[in-house]
C-alpha cells in the first residue's frame, strides 16, 4: 500500500530550492538570514550545510541594492533566489523591480533576460501590526514584464517555486507565512507546475469561488461548508496573478452563473478589481451574479480585537454566499474555531 | 553626582525589570505581538536620556522598549499597547512595535530597519527652521547602518548642520546574523560619519556612567550650535531577537563571546560599583526593586483591566 | 466686458504653491531642482526669488530619504510639498510613502497626522522610454490612507493643489506631463476643490466616458467628434483616484447605461478595474455595456512607431465607442492631426 | 607609448565629434529622444576603457555615450538606437538612455540615478564567482552618489571583495544643481570608499594620459587581486544637461567658470601636447578628423535608411 508523502509548505518550498540548486549550479540563494537557524521560516533550512557557501549567501540590510546585485547576476547567467521575510521589505527595492528588472528584457530589445525569484512572505496575525501584514500583490501583478506566483498549496509551492527558478524572467513569488505551516501531499520527486493560470481545486456547478494565496484555504474550508447545505461550489485557484488568463474561470462561470472571488489583499484596487473587470468583459450577453471580499481597506491594525475584523473568514464568505445564492446555509458547530482569529493553529504563537 | 548616578541606576533597573516582567508573562498570550527586548542594551537609552529634556525627541526602531520608558514614556500607555487594549500608546492599533509617546517626545518606533533615520532628520530639521534650542536622538542598530537611506541621512543632517545625535547600538547582530556576514572588517561607522563631515564618538555601550558624561557633553554642543554627531555603542543583547526567551541553544554566539558579555552586564557592573562605592546600599536598593516591581504589577493590571477597541475603529483613523 | 484669465496648467500649479506658501508659512517646497532655472518645468519658476530660502528647498538625489525628512517635517507642523519630475524616481521612496506616510496616522492611532504632498509627474513623448513615461496611479490608489489626486485642467490643477496642501493626509498629486502646456481659465484668488471624487465635465445622455488626467483631454476631444455625429456623451473626471467616490459615476450610468472609461495607465490592474467592478456591483439588475481601454500592456517603448501604439488615441477610442453604440461615427478631417504622437503640440520638441 | 597617445587622442576626438554631429543634426527631429551629450567628459572614458578587454563590463547612466562609444560599442546601432530605428544596439525600444552592446561588454546604460551601481556589482560578484580574470567599471556622476544604494554597494563590493572600479565623473552639477546644494563642503568620495574599506584615487578628469596611467595599474591590480576601487575625476560637461545645445545663458554656471574649464578642455589641451611634443602632426589630425567625419556619416546614412521596428513588435520581448 502507497502511503501519500505529506509534508509542509515550508518544506516544499525547502526541497524545490534544493533540488533546483542540485539541478543547475547557477542557482544561487540570497536574502537576509538564508544561512541561519531560522532558515527563513524553515524554508532554507540546511541548504547552507548541503551546497557550497558560495551558493547561499546571508545579506546585508540593503534590500534595493541586493535587489540590483541579483538582476546583475541574473543578466550574466545566474538565476538567483532572493527573499524577504515579508513583503513590505522589498519596498525599499521597488526601483530596482519595476524600473529595471521587469523591463530589461524588453528595453534591452530582447537580448537580456533576467531570470530571478523574488520570494516575498505576506504575514500575518500575532499582532504583526500594520508594517508586518500587507499583501500587496496588485503592486506587482499591474506591471508587465513581472510574473506573479501565488501558490496555496505545498503541491504548488514546490512545482511552481522550481518552475519558478526555471522560468527566463523576473518572477515574484508570494508565499502566506500561514501557508508555510499547512501540509499536504508532495511528491519527493522534482516536478514543476507550468506558471499558465487558474487551477480547478474542486468541481461543482452551483458557484464559482475565486480566491488565491491564502484566503483559498479559507475557501476550500467553506466549501465543506456547503457540501453539507447541499451545495456544490467549484473552487478556483488563480495561482498566477500576471501574466492572468482567464479562460478556465470564464469556462467555470458559464456553468455555474454565479460568483465569488475573495481576495487574499486589499479590495480595493485589488486583484478581485481586475477580475470581476474580466468577467464582465466576457459575459455581456450572459446574466451572472458576481460579488468580491478582500482584507477591509485599512492599515491592518495590531491588536486582536480589531484584526480579526480585516481578514475575510468562513463566516463572513459563508454570508456573502447566502447573499449570491439568496439561500440560508447551515455551519456545522465543528466549523466554529476555537482558536483565536490571529492563530493558523494553536501551534502558531508568535512571536513573529 | 551620586544622585545623577543612583538615578541612572534607576533607571536602567526600572527598564530591566519592566522588560523581564514581559518575557515572564508572555507565555500568558495576553500580549499578542511580536516583542523585542531591550535586556542587556539598557545604558544607551538610560545614560543618553538623562541629558534630554521633554522637548527633545527621539525616534526607534522595533527595538524601542528601553528608549520609550527612558525618554519618560508613559508604562501604563506601553503594557496596554502590548496587550493590544484600546488605552494602549497607540490604541492598540501598533503594539510593540510601533511605541509612541509625544507628551514625552517619544515621536515614533517602527519595524521596518532604518526607516525612522530620515524620519528623525525631518524632525531635527524642523527644530532648526523653527530655530529652537532642541535636538533629536536616533536609536538605531549595526543592522540599520546598512540601509542607504542610513548614508542619505547622514549626508543630508552634515549638509544643513542639523541638531540631531544619531546612536547606533552595536549589538553586534542583526537576527542571527553577525557582522562578518554583512559588514567587511574596515568599516568604521564614525569614520564613514566622519567622511561627510560628522563628528563621532565610540564609547562602551554599557558604561551608563560615561555615556551619560560624554553624550551631556556633546548634546549640549549640539544645542549650542546645531549640527550632527554620530555615538556608537558596543553593545550585547542578552535575549532572543525576537520574544521572550533566551536562544543561546541556537550557538549562533559562542559561548565565550556570551559570558564575556554577560559578565559585563550593565546593571550588574554599575551595581556593584554603586554598592563598592557606597553610593547605594542593599538596602535601597530592595526599595528600588519594590518600587519598580509595584508600578510593573500596577500597569500589568491596568492593561489587564483595559477594554479592547470596538470594531468600529478598525476603519477609524485612515485619514485626518 | 470681463475676459476670462488664461494660464498654463504650470501656471497654475505656480500659482497654487505660491499662494498657499503666502498663506501659511509652515508650507515648504523641496525637491530636485524646485529652485533652479527649469523650476520643475515652470511650476515653481520664481518661488525662490519670492520666499526666504529656507522655504524653497533644493534636494540631493536620496529620493527615499527626503521622502522621510518630509514625513518628520509634517508630523511636527510642517506642511511639505514634494515633487518628483518622473513618478519613477518616486519608486525609491515606496518604503517610506506605503509603510510610513500612509499609516502613520493610523498606527499612532490617531496622534500623529501626516500633512504632506508629493506631487508625481508623469512623462510621455519623444522618445521618454521605458523609465520615463510609467502612470503607475495604482500603486498608490490601492494603499489605504493615501489620498491620490490626477487633475486634468488648469483649473483643477490649482484648486486642488491648494485643497491638497491643506489636507492633513499624505496626498499623492499626479501631474502628466504633456498637461503642464495646457491652458484655461483659471481665476487669480486662492480657492480649493474638494477633495470628493468625480466631476461632471460634460452632460450628456448617451453615452458615459470616464477617465483622469492627460486621457481625459483625448476624451473631451472625442466628445467634439461625437457632438458631430450626434452623439451626446457624457463626461466624468475622476479627478480623485482614492478614496474614490462613485455616486456621480452611477448616477451618470444611470442615465446612458453605457460606459467607456478610459485609463491613463495600464489596463491590467488598472485604474478603469476598480471601476468596472464597481459599476457592476451597483448594475446588478439594469443591464449596462461597459468597455475599458489603457495603456498597452507592455513597458512604454522609446520609438514614436511603437510608442504611438502605446497608448489610446482619438481614433482607438472612437473605435470603441462604435462597438458600445453599435453605429458607424464620422471623423471629420479637422481632428486629423498633423503633429507626430509623440508631441503633444508643435511646441513641445524634447528633450525631456 | 606614442601610439598609445594617439589612441587615447584619437579615440576622444572620435567621440567628440560624435557627440557634434549628433547636436548638429538634433534639431532636424529625427532623433526623437532625450540625449544627454558627453562632450567635455570624453577623458575618463578613453582613458579608463584603453585598459579593457572586451570580456570587461561596463555599467553606465543617462550620460553613456562617450563610455559605450570607448568601450567599442557599434556606433551604427547607437545612431540607429537614436533615431528608433530596428537597426538600434535596443532595437528601438530604449533609445538614448538605455544604450547596450553585449558583444562590446556595454551591458546597460539606464537614465535612473544610481540604478546601475548594484547592477554593476551584481555583474562583478558573477566574475567572482566564475573566478575569472575580469573586472567590471561602473560609471556614474556626483549627483549619483547621494544615492543610498552607491553605499550599500560600495558596502558589498568591500565585503566580498569584488573586482569592481567604481569611477564617479565629478562634473560638479546635477542638471542644474551645485555641489554646494546638495552635499557638505567636508564630504569626500575617497574617504567614504576608505571608511568601508576601499581604497580611492583622484585624478583630473579631463588628463586622458594620467587617467590611463593610473587605471591601467588599478585595473591590473584588481585583476590579479579583486577587490574594488573608487575613482575620482573632476570634470566638466560643456553643453546643457539634456538636450542638443549649450546653456550657459542660464548662468547656473560662472563665465569664469565655465571660462576655466573650457580652457581645460581634454582635447584641446591634449592635441596641443600632443603637436607640441611632435607626437602628432597637423597632417594627421586631417587625417583623424577625416575618417571620423566618414564614420559619422556612414552611421548617420545607416540609421536614416534602417526601419522603424513594425507594430507587432510593442508586445514583443516583454517576457523572454
Ligand atoms: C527593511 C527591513 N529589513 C529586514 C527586516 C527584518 N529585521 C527585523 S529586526 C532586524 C535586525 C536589525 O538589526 P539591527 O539594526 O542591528 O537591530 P537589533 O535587532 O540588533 O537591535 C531585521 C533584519 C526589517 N524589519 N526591515
Ligand atoms: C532617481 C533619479 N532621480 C532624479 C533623476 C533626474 N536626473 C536625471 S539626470 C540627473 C543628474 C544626475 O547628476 P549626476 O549623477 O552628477 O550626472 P550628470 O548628469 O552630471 O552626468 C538627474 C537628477 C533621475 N533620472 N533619477
Ligand atoms: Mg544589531
Ligand atoms: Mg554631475
Amino acid at each position: 500500500m502507497l502511503k501519500k508523502r505529506i509534508i509542509t509548505f515550508a518544506d516544499a518550498i525547502n526541497e524545490a530550492l534544493s533540488q533546483s540548486m542540485q539541478k543547475d549550479k547557477n542557482v544561487i540563494i540570497m536574502g537576509l538570514g538564508v544561512d541561519d537557524p531560522g532558515g527563513v521560516f524553515g524554508t532554507t533550512k540546511d541548504l547552507i550545510k548541503k551546497f557550497p557557501k558560495d551558493r547561499v549567501f546571508d545579506m546585508p540590510t540593503s534590500e534595493n541594492a541586493f535587489t540590483g546585485f541579483a538582476i546583475g547576476l541574473a543578466i550574466s547567467g545566474k538565476k538567483p533566489v532572493i527573499s524577504h521575510q515579508r513583503v513590505e521589505f522589498s519596498l525599499l527595492s521597488m526601483e530596482q523591480i519595476i524600473n529595471q528588472a521587469s523591463k530589461w528584457f524588453y528595453m534591452s530589445g530582447g537580448q537580456a533576460p533576467v531570470p530571478m525569484v523574488i520570494r516575498l512572505i505576506i504575514g500575518r496575525g500575532w499582532g504583526q501590526g500594520p508594517q508586518h501584514s500587507q499583501s500587496l500583490e496588485v503592486l506587482f501583478s499591474h506591471i508587465p514584464g513581472l510574473k506573479v506566483v501565488c501558490p496555496s498549496t505545498p503541491f504548488e509551492a514546490k512545482g511552481m517555486l522550481i518552475e519558478s527558478i526555471k522560468d527566463k524572467n523576473p518572477v515574484i513569488f508570494f508565499e502566506h507565512r500561514w501557508l508555510h505551516l499547512t501540509k499536504g501531499f508532495v511528491p519527493k520527486k522534482m516536478y514543476s507546475i507550468p506558471l499558465n493560470g487558474p487551477r480547478l481545486m474542486k468541481k461543482g456547478s452551483d458557484i464559482t469561488i475565486i480566491s488565491f494565496s491564502y484566503m483559498l484555504i479559507e475557501c476550500l474550508t467553506v466549501c465543506k461548508i456547503l457540501s453539507d447545505n447541499n451545495v456544490k461550489a467549484e473552487v478556483m485557484n488563480i495561482s498566477v496573478l500576471n501574466p492572468l488568463s482567464i479562460k478556465k474561470i470564464i469556462n467555470s462561470v458559464k456553468k455555474t452563473k454565479r460568483v465569488l472571488i475573495v481576495d487574499n489583499g486589499w479590495k480595493n484596487y485589488g486583484i478581485g478589481s481586475e477580475i470581476f473587470a474580466r468577467l464582465f468583459e466576457n459575459f455581456t450577453k450572459t446574466k451572472i451574479t458576481c460579488e468580491r471580499m478582500g482584507i477591509a481597506d485599512s492599515p491592518i491594525p495590531s491588536t486582536i480585537s480589531l484584526s480579526k475584523h480585516s481578514y475575510p473568514t468562513k463566516f463572513t464568505i459563508i454570508k456573502k454566499i447566502e447573499k449570491i445564492l439568496k439561500k440560508k446555509l447551515i455551519i456545522k458547530q465543528k466549523y466554529i474555531s476555537k482558536i483565536p482569529s490571529d492563530q493558523p493553529d494553536k501551534s502558531f504563537l508568535g512571536p513573529f | 553626582m551620586d544622585k545623577i548616578k543612583k538615578k541612572l541606576f534607576f533607571n536602567m533597573l526600572r527598564i530591566r525589570n519592566i522588560e523581564q516582567a514581559i518575557s515572564d508573562n508572555y507565555k500568558f498570550q495576553k500580549m499578542r505581538c511580536p516583542v523585542h527586548l531591550s535586556v542587556g542594551q539598557e545604558a544607551p537609552a538610560v545614560g543618553i536620556m538623562q541629558n534630554l529634556k521633554k522637548e527633545d525627541k527621539i525616534v526607534t526602531a522595533h527595538r524601542s522598549h528601553a528608549h520609550y520608558l527612558a525618554k519618560g514614556g508613559n508604562l501604563n500607555s506601553m503594557i496596554a499597547e502590548l496587550h493590544g487594549k484600546s488605552s494602549g500608546c497607540a490604541k492598540g492599533k501598533g503594539g510593540s512595535m510601533h511605541l509612541i509617546d509625544l507628551k514625552a517626545g517619544v515621536s515614533a518606533a517602527v519595524p521596518i530597519v532604518g526607516s525612522t533615520i530620515p524620519i528623525g532628520v525631518g524632525l531635527s530639521w524642523n527644530i532648526k527652521l523653527k530655530k529652537k534650542k532642541n535636538v533629536v536622538v536616533i536609536f538605531f542598530g549595526d543592522g540599520a547602518t546598512e540601509e542607504g537611506v542610513f548614508q542619505e541621512s547622514l549626508d543630508f543632517a552634515s549638509l544643513h548642520s542639523l541638531p540631531v545625535l544619531f546612536v547606533c547600538e552595536n549589538n553586534h547582530f542583526s537576527v542571527y546574523s553577525p557582522l562578518s556576514n554583512r559588514q567587511a572588517k574596515k568599516r568604521d561607522i564614525i569614520k564613514i560619519a566622519k567622511a561627510v563631515g560628522i563628528s563621532g564618538t565610540k564609547i562602551h555601550g554599557n558604561d551608563v556612567l560615561n555615556i551619560y558624561k560624554k553624550s551631556k557633553k556633546i548634546i549640549s554642543d549640539i544645542k549650542q550650535d546645531p549640527k550632527p554627531h554620530v555615538l556608537l555603542l558596543d553593545t550585547f543583547r542578552h535575549l532572543e531577537h525576537c520574544g521572550p526567551n533566551n536562544d543561546n541553544h541556537l550557538n549562533y554566539r559562542s559561548d565565550d563571546y556570551i559570558k564575556k558579555w554577560l559578565d559585563n552586564c550593565p546593571i550588574k557592573t554599575f551595581k556593584k560599583k554603586l554598592l563598592k562605592n557606597k553610593v547605594l546600599n542593599i538596602l535601597e536598593l530592595k526599595n528600588y526593586e519594590n518600587k519598580i516591581s509595584h508600578e510593573i504589577k500596577l500597569a500589568f493590571k491596568y492593561a489587564r483591566n483595559s477594554k479592547f477597541p470596538k470594531k468600529k475603529f478598525l476603519l477609524k483613523n485612515i485619514y485626518a
